[in-house]
């Protein structure tokens, strides 16, 4: 029952438009906020039989309130597993296990390539990021990357400033030639659209409701390719939002 | 993950994920060996696996006897405690009743190899070999050098089966499995093989997993079949359930020596059976007075 | 093995575990961090330390801004759903109170060199960092090649820091420790260190680690000195016992923003407290209110 | 309380002589058997405070009933840890934590170097044996090593037919340039002597009460290095044999 009121945020949009790309029984590499908020609302609708991994350890997590942190006791509690962070990445990542993993990134390029580490220069950055974290070795490594992030002219280079998390590097073959494992980003959702890859280049695929292409190339560090079956995103419906906004982040921390 | 139902009977589960010519691992270190497993197979007439254990036990002894083996990958070949393996001596001295080739490491050897098999890794590094006659008659232990200090460290094979078989005490429908006692390499092995076969003495609601995630040694992630077995490991033991039947161990010094009665054994307690069930019932009182005394744990808060 | 008594007050730990010049690792990946060692190590003015963490955390946050790092060896630095962490950054970008040397990694490579380090390999191999400008700001990340594959792997050091302090759910006066929830790299810290201490929220009976010994995360043969130290953990928190205290967290944002607030908070709650004790009391309620609800699991039976 | 009557088997003697070895506080690699029943008296008498692992991953163990295999459920109960058996070799033994590791083997030769893989060929042996198992690494990485094998001839020859667990190969120097973190087998007990390693070679230390040179020189496959030093190795005690008989080894499986 889709709305085409104006009354989602764009951070509604994005949860339930990754929501609707995981499929059932899908094993997802999962951060804190928006992607949690996405793979909760997938389990409670179209993929009921998805497995949560965390990278702090937990299998299987069923938490019983909001997550704040990666680490948040609730993800232990009534979860399938516990185990140690070297079986998260040693089994679990480079074990071939996870089928999407998502990231965020400060900034994303043509190539799909983000960059967590520093804004301007390594050794005397203008802003020091925090870091890959997992982030590198899930780029690398899960079969599937899902990318959510706010869309601004800065954010959008047309190069990163230092690749933390490869995408496809600089090219369609850079990730066969350099022998990774994983596919890399499949699509990226942003605050206007979503995007996926042609030939290892990121490709508008659909603009969500009341955005533009105008904002969408003045967001953008270089000349954007557009589907030549560019659609419009499915706005979010009601039973989605109530589900997010009612159950899974009552308190609109991330949404 | 597969969605569809996973609990299945033994004979499917063999039928199913254990095929002519496939590498196979049953693993369990003394504890946990699922004889249930190899009991169907030699049912099944498989014939050409490659068998991978650390130490192949019993359980081997008897696949090799019944003529299932081609390869036997392991690292300590005896009975426990009693003596040498003759079926396998028999198949390696007299090719009876199929010759069959051996491929040796050290248990250090084998758990690294399936730690590299679980992790992806192509290989594993290891301090271990110099000085050894192992790496002469194993071409597949090579040695690397550290890029960082030079120092020069053997290096083994991953080792991926197409299917691993595992003994857990309890496991939901989905093959969420949790063990305790003895662990061996049955997470390494599981994470390893390309697929994997839980059994399990109790079929317990996922909410008994759910209590205790800490407890969880496989993920139903990983799993392909799940069969409820009780009684699946003996000889062997499990933890909490049954103790490990010594006798027979020692017994069976007397029964692989002799063709006539290893073929006997396994008529009557392998071929004569309809699956394990029948087995347990024929065995009747011998395995009651295995069943374990009641030692619990306290109980831990996952409380926050 | 140390025979003699290893249970001690946290100001003795660190006076006789942690000296200038150490490396140092404070592990607990969200939980179990224990502020309460880090406060003893700012007291006793510890300085030029080289500390290693997954996530330096407020923890390190406040270990730089107090003057006692040198060089900082992490994979994300940042404080949890709540921004930057603004005393490494102050020291970083201005040098204030110290300039600090940065070494850095990704989670996967921090856990790798710490599973090296228990292991005593002097490096680990990983399928990672290809593509990543990370090795090239890094030139501790190297590669391997496999002798079997051909197949060219990431290599990253061994890290053996000098000392390691892990906080426990419970542990016995000899230092073994349980631990459930998540696990994070306690076990490889604590085998990969020179030396450990153990910081635990109860010191409890041998027999009750003997009595679900599948839960002994750390075993006391490789632990120097046991530091009772309940709420030690605060503002991370400890399964069972305390939840996470996110306000403090949040506060943090702005306390670290302002050298002067950032002073004040050491002032006040580190060099005015005596130990953890007296830091509980001075807390009062706002502790009592985390304390944690009960979620018991079921025990097992370890019969035989 | 010594006896000097003959009132013990020669496993009694090798028992109680490797026990004393043992020193207080020492982290012990055991097997099932002789050296079982040396850790377990020695933690009773001279090394209360010794750690026993087993390379089945019980840590600690103080089991109720004589352990039959290796892995025997009676390690579990009431230990200190139990882990897997990748903790076991990775950490604990190439983790340099093991202070003194036992072996027992087919033949041992002049070297220290031990067999347990096949007598004559390795394509074509006259006695395939079980293989290393543990043995090869707790060789290589066991700060020392206590070996308990009875004494022939054929058991003790010059150079052993295979080395599945290195001694010092061919010399003093061998472990050094091969890289070996252990110091190599610092003790050999027989039924016959007591014998320690000099520059790699091994040297007969003590007699056993009643045992001659002569028996020593006829089951002893070179001219064996005799200690100018030798001594008579002290009988086991009443103390000693009461509790191996009466408490640790009622059935006599081992004794």
């Amino acid at each position: 029952m889709a709305t085409d009121k104006r009354d989602f945020t764009a951070n509604e949009l994005m949860v339930c438009e990754a929501a609707r790309q995981l499929r059932d029984g899908e094993v997802v590499f999962v951060g804190i906020g928006l992607p949690n908020l996405a793979c909760n609302l997938a389990r409670r609708l179209n993929a009921p039989g998805l497995v949560l991994v965390y990278e702090s350890g937990a299998v299987g997590a069923e938490p019983k309130r909001l997550p704040i942190s990666i680490g948040d006791p609730s993800l232990v509690t009534d979860s399938l597993s516990v185990c140690s962070m070297f079986d998260v990445f040693s089994y679990y990542l480079q074990g071939d296990l996870i089928d999407v993993g998502f990231l965020q990134g400060s900034q994303i390029d043509r190539f799909g390539n983000l960059n967590t580490t520093v804004i301007g220069n390594y050794q005397e950055p203008k802003v020091r990021l925090p870091g890959s974290g997992g982030a590198c070795e899930i780029a690398i490594l899960a079969k599937r990357v899902f990318v959510i992030a706010p869309q601004t002219k800065r954010s959008f280079p047309e190069r990163v400033d230092f690749i933390t998390s490869p995408g496809f590097v600089d090219g369609n073959e850079a990730r066969r030639k350099l022998g990774m494992p994983g596919a890399g980003p499949s699509m990226v959702i942003t605050n206007l659209g979503c995007y996926e890859f042609e030939d290892g280049e990121m490709m508008l695929t659909s603009l969500h409701p009341n955005c533009t292409l105008e904002e969408v190339r003045e967001n953008t560090g270089w000349n954007v390719r557009i589907s030549p079956h560019l659609t419009t995103t499915k706005a979010p419906t009601i039973e989605e939002l109530t589900i997010l906004r009612e159950e899974l982040d009552t308190s609109h921390l991330f949404i | 993950m597969q969605l569809d139902n996973k609990l299945m009977s033994m004979h499917e589960a063999v039928s199913r994920y254990v095929h002519d010519g496939d590498v196979i691992v049953i693993e369990g270190f003394t504890h946990l060996i699922c004889f249930a497993a190899a009991h169907e197979i030699i049912r099944q007439q498989r014939r050409d696996l490659t068998v991978c254990r650390l130490t192949p036990d019993l359980i081997y002894d008897q696949l090799i006897g019944a003529g299932c083996v081609r390869r036997l990958v392991f690292s300590w070949a005896g009975n426990p405690g009693a003596g040498p393996l003759y079926a396998l001596r028999r198949a390696v001295e007299q090719g009876i009743p199929n010759p069959i080739e051996l491929e040796e490491y050290s248990h250090f050897g084998m758990v690294a190899r399936l730690t590299a098999g679980a992790s992806r890794l192509p290989f594993y590094p290891l301090r271990n070999y110099m000085g050894s006659d192992l790496p002469r008659v194993n071409p597949r232990i090579k040695t690397i050098t550290c890029p960082f200090t030079g120092e020069e460290l053997a290096a083994v094979p991953a080792l991926n089966p197409d299917t691993a078989i595992v003994h857990a005490q309890r496991a939901d429908k989905n093959g969420n499995a949790q063990i305790w006692g003895l662990l061996g390499v049955q997470k390494e092995a599981a994470f390893a093989a390309k697929h994997t076969i839980v059994v399990a003495e109790e079929i317990v609601p996922e909410k008994t997993i759910r209590d205790d995630p800490n407890r969880t040694l496989i993920p139903g992630l990983i799993v392909d079949a799940v069969v409820n077995e009780p009684f699946g490991c003996h000889p062997s033991y499990a933890q909490g359930f049954y103790d490990r039947d010594n006798n027979f161990y020692v017994q069976w010094r007397e029964i692989s020596a002799d063709v006539r009665r290893f073929n006997e054994y396994l008529e009557e307690w392998v071929f004569g059976m309809a699956d394990r069930a029948e087995y347990v019932s024929h065995a009747g009182d011998s395995l009651a007075r295995l069943r374990a005394g009641t030692h619990l744990c306290e109980p831990v808060n996952y409380g926050y």
